[in-house]
């Protein structure tokens, strides 16, 4: 066990899965000499060389497209998106051909390839560096869409996406880059949990808490908060957010009947809103109340400075835990006045 | 360089400002750069080509065909690119790998593709029934432009592997416009992957003429990004196979990708689909049909005493047997079961799918038929 | 009142819109002397001039992209893409341009741009022909996104589009293109239903069908089906998919307290969990069952002779409505055995 | 046309190979193509831009420097780019429309931006707070390529309403790879938009030489899209107003889009959060500084007595005029309060953000202080 960053933990696991398997290449802007502008591909251009570490034109569909090429060929590339306002320009890409290519050619071509997306905001970036994209791509058939959480996650997570035969969006949230957790990085990939499995990182009997990426932090937070008044509330860490652990999920969910669900995305059409009708699918005659989103308002993501009035907060969450409780909140003349949430 | 750089002249419908090597009424003319790339082409080389293209023209008359009779759902005709279609794939070697466009069904069928591969995604029996591994083909794209990335790409792959096989693509003068071809230009050249870019110039982008995506000839645009091009007669198979080996080996041999316009006609429709007496001169068609890629080989090898009745009744042989060969491919479709549609959305396990399965599956369940037969 | 298809009813929007208003423009590929693939532009370049009628190079990006200059200098283009799998490539000129600028300039530039899509499957079409993307977009803060299903909402609802000074992604049912119904070409705009608005197409007491577009017509052939079992179904065509208009939805929901929704789009993340979260939220106590959705799978788009296995036809509602009533249904072994919905 | 077309020589590093006026030692010399657009600029006008450029770089320094004492979140310096920056803009009339990149604060400044729109942007105050309108100018783009396309669009525009304004736009040499310009440059030339293309090849896309993105002059590439174009030296004013003259007279005249290639250099890190010295040679970085935009103009001022130490310190009273009025803007920053988060999220009355506000301000009005005060 070590010490370090999820930066590092990232190029830990780069670096393991490049020296794993031949086949493996990382291609993006200014990943090689500058080792990336967020410095998780730092020192691989100089180890593994520039045919496996490579400095691409300044064009996110011609990333995607030629990885696309080199999948046909056998290869697993990772693609760095250089932010997460940047894939739009990849989107046809993703969308017609990396997620359905093995569909459409009857599985005879597979589609390993593993898209880094630096995510979401919290860090006072400019515009367009803030983006919490991740319900396209999981409202997209043919891929898998993982967000990790911590640098352990980070290094396993990553090697199994990579390992994957099917594509894999990895959304890295930029915000937790240098914060620092405990990394194994010589635990055999085979032992560790799926890609796909969710993991309880608190336990708890009112109040469930689904989130993922960054959020998680959040939610352990006022999972403390709360304690204090006596509300004990449990964390999911979804891990994967498609497919959903719906089996973690729902024996959580059966167990406290209260459901909030967080994310930085806004809330229409978000994860939250698969999340919220997948669990009153399943659940609901266990639901003591309607599951409550903590979300992103739906507007663009703000200027930096105002960021914080966007981002769902720990105040927000204990809002919405109350909510889920029953207990008086800041909706609760206003709900009752008229259709409001 | 010159500072100040002007464009070429407009193309418009300068379609005569191609390389040539047999012109429309059959006459071999000479080209010092074309020459040498077929020198060793004999007439029984050259009769075998025209089969090619015969047996290709028959396969799109019996698409069209089977689409009439409501055999399949849609159908790109190709009639008229015959010549860069066989041309240029023949340029290529086996191991090659080719990434087509929807109407390149010649390439496909140059590559060994099978009856059954030009019918069923047409018929939407499948999206795509080829085998890239044996055809070395990627499937035909519908997705206009992307897949010029993915053979940049694949040629990328090429270079890591070290092997001396190159990619090409095929696309229209209509893709010419959309930033992937242009992206894949960049790749290829910053890279120098071994990639052959194959604009089939047919004068239409269903109905919109070439003169909307292009102001310029599109084999100018290559140079811009340092990618040495060729404007070649795309109803001429000589120069089309010529231009094809050139660009090749130029490819092979580590000098990065090259770039060939093709210039050509769509003698059809768009599709199935589409009236192009809508905005088409029939006199323009009339013009292009006497550019025939088939009957200038047919004079040629006439003129030199190579061409008889004998071989005549052959190629018609070769066309009909294909022709049975493809309907049967049609009509002996079998569609899959219900349940297939979630085959290899992944391609490893998936508890969503799974689940989707399930629950599908004991849907269908409910249909059981007297027998209690259920089709799933 | 006339006769006619949606086809010629969103022709007649179009060309009242061009006579209406001379800053408006139509531009696409192939809309000029084709008049599109699907003839919706017949006649209007002829009418108007290859200047207001734009056959535009084909190039998705290029056309989203130009139409955002050309509302810089305040035109209000109307842009049609050929088919729904071909918005792919504008994504980003939508998302990061035509969705954000009103709001990144602090609303000294407006985005009154229209893009029209053929949209959604059921013509047993291509690959790429077929696609129901509308939740990618319903999901992007700073668009409206209306379906229409008839041919009166075609021709009203278009209009009132491309006078809205607010982006607008406009789904057209490819699949009915060739369904007649009874226009009003002359009825002043200001006297209809705001854009925004849903309707209640038919009224019922035991379930709410929420849905939009083609699936409009299935609903309420399910509607007539299940009359036979003594079932009341009330049919919502919510025409405006963002916003929703929840004042019409939540006073059905509290009258009947059970729910399907339905549409052609994959479920997962999609307009239905949207749907489904925000009633749950608005209508909890209400709710007899929990909502279910009928929807596309969560697959690529099949092959066309599969389709029909994809898309929610009347059967797979009448299931859910089975399920939302109670009663016997597909799923009622699975459910009680494990975590399938 | 000849048909067999071949690249232009690489560039490489061939910065040399450029139209100039000026050379870095301060001589003027001929051009003949250049010579004509540059007649009227006597030493007063010359002096002028000078001054401009000074001031722009003085406010380049502030934005650093503000950035270094945490005033703002990022800066994108422009030092070294003065010349292009300011030439060309001087070299468009005052109701021309410009579509810059984040880079392109000397444009915004010589269209007669205010400080607080040089730095409240990259404080996070406001995603943008020019005022098209009164600037003739889109908001600086940080998706790289975008505004090509807005700007064609825009110029499509001006041909509907027939008046004889242009519109440029700005990008750089790594947008060149972005599909978006390429696009851009097919329906310029497909509409013979009058739009001017001004691509500064400032050697680097943050870490990534040019070379990555282009194999041969990137000027080289208009005239491929039918398009001309011109490579000057992006380091002499003169140069570069000269070729603006040239290209939005072009334009203006119905003659179609053109485009400009100007070699600079981007003597700053890509950002402030940027490290050059990770993939930057020290010694390239001194070749540049010889060839100073500002340095030159004065050599050659002072050369023709037209420079003396009364100017200089005019000149550097308006830097520090500006500089002053910069960091102003900067201190002075208000902070909106929570709920402008959702203004002009739409143009119109939108049912859903006016529910989203309802239920934030009874969520903020939870916050009230002590005196029951509350921030929204
Ligand atoms: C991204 C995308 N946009 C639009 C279409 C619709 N479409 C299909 S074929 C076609 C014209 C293609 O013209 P060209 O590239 O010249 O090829 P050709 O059909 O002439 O062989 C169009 C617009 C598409 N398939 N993909
Ligand atoms: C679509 C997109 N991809 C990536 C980025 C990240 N990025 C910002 S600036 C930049 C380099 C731009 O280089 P160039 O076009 O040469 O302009 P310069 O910064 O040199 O002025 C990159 C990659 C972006 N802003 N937008
Ligand atoms: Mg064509
Ligand atoms: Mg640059």
């Amino acid at each position: 066990m070590t010490q370090m960053t999820m930066a590092k933990a990232l190029n830990e696991g780069l670096r393991r899965a490049l020296a794993d398997d031949d086949r493996v290449l990382i291609m993006g802007e200014d990943i090689g000499k500058l080792g990336g502008v967020f410095r998780i591909t730092d020192g691989l251009q100089g180890e593994f060389g520039a045919q496996r570490v490579v400095d691409t034109p300044l064009a996110e569909s011609g990333i995607v497209g030629t990885a696309v090429g080199l999948a046909y060929r056998g290869f697993r590339p990772v693609v760095e998106i250089q932010f997460d306002g940047f894939v739009y320009p990849a989107f046809d890409q993703i969308v017609s051909q990396v997620a359905k290519l093995h569909y459409r050619t009857g599985g005879k071509v597979k589609m390993p390839i593993t898209i880094r997306i630096p995510w979401a905001g919290g860090v006072g970036a400019a515009e367009h560096h803030s983006e919490s994209p991740e319900a396209y791509f999981v409202h997209t058939s043919g891929l898998r869409v993982v967000a990790v959480s911590n640098p352990q996650d980070a290094y396993t997570v990553l090697r199994q996406a990579i390992a994957s035969d099917d594509p894999v969006v990895f959304f890295e949230p930029k915000r937790l880059y240098h914060a620092k957790g405990e990394v194994d990085l010589d635990a055999p990939l085979a032992d560790a949990a799926p890609m796909g499995l969710a993991r309880v990182v608190r336990e708890g009997s009112d109040v469930t808490i689904l989130t993922y990426g960054s959020q998680v932090q959040t939610a352990l937070d006022a999972a403390t908060a709360a304690e204090d008044d006596g509300t004990s509330i449990e964390v999911i860490d979804l891990r994967s957010i498609s497919p959903v652990d719906y089996r973690t999920v729902t024996a959580s969910v059966r167990k406290t009947g209260r459901v909030v669900v967080t994310h930085e995305a806004a809330r229409e059409a978000g994860v939250g809103a698969e999340l919220v009708a997948s669990v009153t699918e399943r659940c609901f005659n266990y639901l003591e109340a309607a599951p409550v989103r903590v979300t992103g308002h739906n507007i663009p993501y703000p200027p930096a400075k105002l960021e914080k009035f966007h981002l769902p907060d720990l105040d927000r969450i204990l809002d919405a835990v109350d909510r889920v409780m029953d207990r008086p909140n800041s909706l609760t003349g206003i709900v009752a006045e008229g259709g409001v949430r | 360089m010159v500072h100040t750089l002007t464009p070429a002249a407009d193309i418009g419908v300068d379609i005569d400002d191609v390389a040539r090597l047999l012109t429309a009424d059959g006459e071999r003319i000479a080209d010092s750069v074309l020459d040498p790339w077929i020198a060793d082409v004999d007439a029984a080389q050259l009769r075998e080509l025209h089969r090619e293209m015969a047996v290709l023209r028959r396969i799109d008359a019996e698409g069209v065909a089977l689409q009439r009779q409501g055999q399949l759902g849609l159908w790109a005709p190709c009639t008229g690119q015959e010549a860069v279609q066989i041309g240029t794939t023949r340029g290529l070697r086996n191991d090659d790998f080719v990434f087509p466009s929807y109407r390149e069904i010649g390439v496909v069928y140059a590559r060994g593709g099978r009856p059954s591969d030009f019918v069923l995604s047409w018929r939407g029996e499948a999206h795509s029934t080829l085998e890239p591994d044996t055809l070395h083909s990627g499937v035909p794209q519908i997705i206009i432009g992307a897949q010029t990335l993915h053979a940049v790409g694949y040629a990328m792959g090429i270079q890591r592997d070290g092997t001396d096989q190159v990619s090409a693509t095929y696309f229209g003068d209509g893709a010419s416009s959309q930033g992937d071809v242009n992206e894949a230009m960049v790749f290829a050249a910053s890279f120098g992957a071994p990639v052959v870019f194959v604009c089939s110039n047919n004068q239409y982008a269903i109905s919109e003429p070439v003169r909307v995506q292009a102001a310029a000839p599109i084999a100018g645009r290559a140079p811009g990004y340092g990618i040495p091009s060729m404007r070649v007669d795309g109803n001429d198979i000589l120069a089309c196979l010529a231009a094809m080996r050139w660009a090749a080996e130029h490819a092979r041999t580590g000098a990065g990708p090259a770039f060939i316009e093709a210039v050509t006609y769509r003698m059809g429709p768009h599709t199935t689909s589409d009236d192009p007496t809508r905005y088409r001169d029939p006199a323009e068609l009339e013009r292009w049909r006497a550019r025939d890629p088939l009957t200038r080989v047919e004079a040629y090898l006439r003129a030199q005493g190579e061409f008889d009745d004998e071989f005549a009744a052959s190629v018609q042989h070769s066309a009909d047997d294909m022709a049975a060969q493809v309907r049967a491919a049609a009509l002996g479709a079998v569609t899959k079961p219900p349940l297939s549609v979630f085959d290899d959305v992944y391609a490893e396990p998936h508890t969503g799918i799974a689940e989707e399965i399930v629950a599908f599956a004991a849907y269908l369940d409910g249909f059981a038929d007297a027998e209690g037969e259920v089709a799933r």
